[in-house]
């Protein structure tokens, strides 16, 4: 079944008859996502790839069942278009916008909390693909290969490159999800360590975290706790100085909040094995799986 | 983008927020005409981002005003940890009874911004968080409702700050409202002083601006400096590269910045030290990679170059076009080590094959390979 | 037992050592009322009529257990003032304050209504008052007596005048509600009738209501649905002309919304005889009893 | 407090709202020379607090800077509605395409502010209301999160608007900044205009604020002007009285807003009609009560005064102590019936006895005596 999206998910694309919007969507369609409807305020009535066009979120659910949301809107209005698809009950929300404020995304996931039944996932994320399923994002479909390992990323390359690893030593994923690299996001390790723990199809997971914040730590505490499938991890940035933002806005040291050093303790508390280069992670893989 | 100290002030001002009176100065003649206006004794400040300043001489007290003419001659020019004062903030000094402090963070922990208060002010937070973070009182403000009166009266009670708590409140809440309506990632005041008089003033402040909501607030990219950041970083902005110049020898140029960081990463585990992270950013054309290549060479720590490339919506032969055009113009005199993967990789090794650039199958044996060669040549050194 | 208070309601003066805090805390323990603390920001551990001050409601919680809380701060900051008391889990809230801006009392009644267990009464009200057991409020205590009839009121001189009349002529009251003036208040009639009508010590209920919104015709729809015990209304400003706001900013008829007429027309509606003119509140109150 | 048009122009284009070019002009010269800077054909409006001043010839079309100063020279002067015209807004004419409506108003049903939207633009929304209410599409906003970009386009939608959608969102959005910037309670763009080449711009906008949140706007207070309000009200609000003109012949005074309110009831039902509505507020001492009437009695329209007391913080015996104050001065030079009960009855019945004035038990004996001997009089003609 893998987690979130499979090949049954019908798929909403908000700003879809924009350049980028017009574009994955193709990608998308290629790869056999379920894509139902699109939506940009006043364009309703166009078509885009034969995808019917409405004016808003709820047009578009009045006429289509949906299941989920991918936004190609301008980071200004990315947090907007995001709550629109809350608010109309879309369950799954993926926002790829990178370059939006803060503070509209703090206000966002606050209400996206008070919204029972609605994720978000990103912003400035990849979004996420369940391999030969459906591709929900903006991945490249070749790097991915369908399997039984579960990924969790903050970066999108770091994403791909993993993924592409496994693929080339015969491991496949069942879901790969990039949470993305702001400071705010939707969704975090701990949000999807448990899905992937009750998923049937996942055998071990693999979560790519960095430097900034600590969600690394609380999800080793998480699954001390409460993990029963092998989790290995990577950490970028273990080499990045304090104060300086390296390219995404999460990834940034402040005091001692978010060192490396930190969540390399939290993992090994955890008996996480942690990968020191990207290659590792295959071979740490191979081994947590017995291959 | 930070701000610097009279920057911060004029904006906490604008928002009600009580700071001492004072302005800033570019010549000792401006700072006398200024404590002057100012009519007590005043307190001269080096404007420069850096931290340290007192330490480093950079304030300095002036009973009068021919004192504040001599104190800014004295500081401005100065050169502080590498950057010379070409500003001074001339201010009334104030007569401190207690110091606190007062910020906002963005967390993300919280998802919202965290309010944090201390009896401890006046000094470095971080030292205080480190030596002893029970003297930190926090609070997760609701992005959505602000912080209120209340709750900054509590935050301010269970910190233990002693004086008019409804004036300390209000600065609390100006300091809010100064954060959000300017869109700050951190915005503090430290030292919070409680006069002898009983009045709350912001004696100093600091305020670094979220760069992503800066195009909602044109007015503020007047307080912008180029001369103050460093002179490549300006050019990469210019071109919309992500560029942190950093103090290593290898430059490093990757697609993505979960990568670009992996390679310092990697640079530093084989013996390197990177020069500066460049993330040429999702879907790359040839030309901006060939000005990424030219402008990480024009860094004079460069010793070589490493070019890391993991083909997602970049594709690696555009990749390949721009190296191969540096290579035609004679740019690459230093060593350049290549991983180019991903998409139209193929395409990629065809155009590269047979030009004088190294390229190899992995990150950890460019990286290596490239590492070897310049600490060989004495690059490290 | 009345509704809301009654003698063993514990009871937090909030603004207690202000000058209207003080008197109205000496005429509320002249009357019996259980005050147990004050809290004034910065004058905690002051004494006020021998009522220990805390500076925030969270510590006066701390010390003592408190059932409903009087807010006498300036208008500026009440509405802060009825958040803290909110937040801090008081289970009654009596706002008395008059001239508080509407967007601010937009933002406290929509915030208290995200805190279950938390009723907040007025702003712009005179308070509460269960005859002979507790006064909550500002009224002057001579003109109520403790008996059958509930009544609820947006004005506070007509509440003390039918008070008084209905005392005159021997009927008294179970508990006295002024909901308030303002056009954004916290409890209106259709949240108090209901009680009332649960109230095994009420009889029939008098509401004085006046021109301006339509609290008076959902109150109409709901006796008519639901109300098992006699209501005499009576409405203020009948001759009142459009668009001019009448003393209570919330006494104002804008367009066609809040007319004397449709509030006579719904209370016909609802076969609610409404009084013609003060006096006649008695005469039907007396009738509808059969007194 | 109402706002004219072109101040509510001013707070509106404030907030980023596109309004038309223009400004307010006091004479025909001011007219003419703003004209000649909108280089386009104006339109000259009266800029008076009524409503309907197109139909009295208050708004007029020229099509350059003379046609300007002619249209200002006919209008400024003009009477419109017993309000005389002292200022123009001289504004460019737009090329109208659509004319829709947008406001924000205070809605206790919903507790918040209710946006209202509608095709029929450009006239009274109230005639639309009355006569086809399902042409108002309404939507309640959360006063805590705001009007967001998403909702304003579904209101747009649901509501058959057509043109630049996400233009006509941002300014309903812009609509609700400006509403809750400057705290008002009505806020309007009426008709807002999609022009032929498909721009959005608010072309007539009416706002009224919040007179309790004027305090935190103290900018705004440049807006008031004394002149439009009736004198004896400008007078009133010095004394801090509630008081409100009404175009009857019986002057009112009452304690509590409600009470009073009742009592212009009681002097309607007795075949009377109230001149004014006069709360003296709680605990009214002797002079307020001496101002009050003093300042009822101004009104020549006044032929009788009711007082009407009902005595809970306010004493009984200080009005008693006002009024006779009153009476010793021959103040009283009107029909007097005053009805006085609740605290300190007693005290106010000693001091009274024997003094000049009719007492009356209940509200409605002191009205129907004084309405039958004042329409005796012929006062009601």
């Amino acid at each position: 079944m893998s987690i979130l999206v499979n090949k049954e998910t019908r798929v909403l694309v908000q700003g879809i008859t924009g350049r980028e919007g017009a574009f994955h969507t193709e990608k998308m369609l290629e790869y056999g996502t379920k894509i139902v409807a699109g939506s940009t305020p006043g364009k309703g009535g166009q078509v885009v790839q034969g995808i019917p066009v409405y004016n808003s979120v709820t047009e578009a659910r009045a006429k289509h069942e949906i299941d989920a949301s991918i936004i190609f809107v301008p980071p200004a209005a990315a947090p907007d278009a995001t709550l629109e698809a809350a608010h109309a009950g879309v369950p799954l929300i993926i926002n790829i916008a990178e370059g939006m404020p803060v503070l509209d995304m703090m206000r966002v996931v606050k209400e996206i909390k008070s919204l029972p039944g609605v994720r978000l996932i990103g912003g400035n994320c990849p979004g996420l693909i369940t391999p030969g399923e459906c591709k929900l994002g903006i991945m490249p479909a070749s790097t991915f290969k369908a399997g039984r390992v579960g990924m969790i990323s903050r970066s999108g390359t770091l994403t791909y490159e993993a993924s592409a690893m496994l693929a080339a030593a015969g491991i496949g994923c069942s879901t790969v999800v990039g949470i993305g690299g702001d400071p705010i996001i939707g969704t975090t390790f701990i949000d999807l360590l448990p899905m992937f723990n009750e998923d049937p199809d996942t055998d071990a997971v693999v979560m790519i975290g960095e430097i900034g914040g600590a969600d690394e730590e609380m999800a080793a505490e998480w699954i001390s706790k409460h993990m029963k499938k092998p989790v290995i991890a990577f950490i970028s940035g273990r080499t990045a100085p304090k104060g300086k933002r390296m390219g995404h806005a999460g990834a940034l040291i402040m005091g001692n909040v978010g060192t490396a050093e930190s969540k390399l303790e939290a993992m090994a508390k955890a008996n996480v094995p942690v990968a020191d280069t990207m290659d590792q992670i295959v071979e740490l893989t191979k081994k947590t799986l017995g291959l | 983008m930070k701000l610097h100290e009279y920057q911060a002030k004029e904006l906490l001002a604008r928002f009600g927020v009580p700071v001492p009176a004072g302005k800033v100065a570019f010549t000792p003649e401006e700072a006398k005409a200024i404590a002057v206006s100012v009519g007590k004794m005043t307190v001269i400040k080096a404007q420069v981002h850096v931290g340290g300043r007192g330490k480093a001489g950079g304030v300095k007290l002036a009973k009068d005003a021919n004192e504040a003419f001599d104190r800014a001659s004295d500081i401005l020019g100065m050169d502080i940890k590498g950057l010379t004062v070409k500003k001074v903030l001339v201010a009334e000094a104030v007569d401190i009874a207690k110091e606190y402090y007062c910020g906002l963070i963005v967390d993300r922990n919280v998802q919202s911004y965290t309010l944090m208060v201390s009896k401890e002010g006046g000094v470095d937070i971080e030292e205080v968080a480190a030596n002893n973070p029970d003297a930190i009182t926090r609070f997760a403000i609701d992005p959505i409702r602000g912080l209120r009166p209340f709750e900054a009266r509590e935050v301010a009670l269970k910190a233990g700050l002693e004086g008019n708590i409804n004036k300390i409140a209000s600065m609390m809440v100006g300091l809010w409202n100064t954060c959000v309506g300017v869109d700050a990632s951190l915005a503090e005041i430290n030292p919070l002083v409680v006069t002898t008089a009983g009045d709350i003033i912001a004696a100093d402040a600091k305020i670094d601006l979220d760069d992503n909501a800066l195009s909602r607030h044109p007015e503020l990219m007047a307080y912008r400096e180029l001369e103050a950041e460093h002179p490549l970083e300006v050019e990469a902005s210019a071109f919309g590269f992500a560029y942190v110049k950093l103090d290593g020898y290898i430059g490093v140029i990757g697609n993505g910045a979960g990568l670009v960081m992996t390679s310092l990463d990697v640079v530093a585990r084989v013996g390197g030290k990177a020069a500066n992270f460049l993330d040429i950013g999702g879907g790359a054309k040839a030309d901006i990679v060939y000005n990424a290549v030219k402008l990480v060479l024009k860094d004079p720590d460069v010793k070589g170059v490493l070019i890391n490339i993991f083909g997602g919506i970049t594709r690696a032969d555009e990749v390949a076009k721009g190296v191969i055009r540096c290579l035609e113009e004679g740019i690459l005199t230093k060593p350049v080590a290549m991983r180019v993967a991903g998409t139209a990789v193929e395409e990629a090794h065809v155009l590269l094959e047979g030009k004088p650039i190294n390229i190899y199958p992995t990150m950890m044996q460019a990286a290596t390979s490239l590492v070897n060669e310049v600490n060989a040549a004495g690059g490290k050194a």
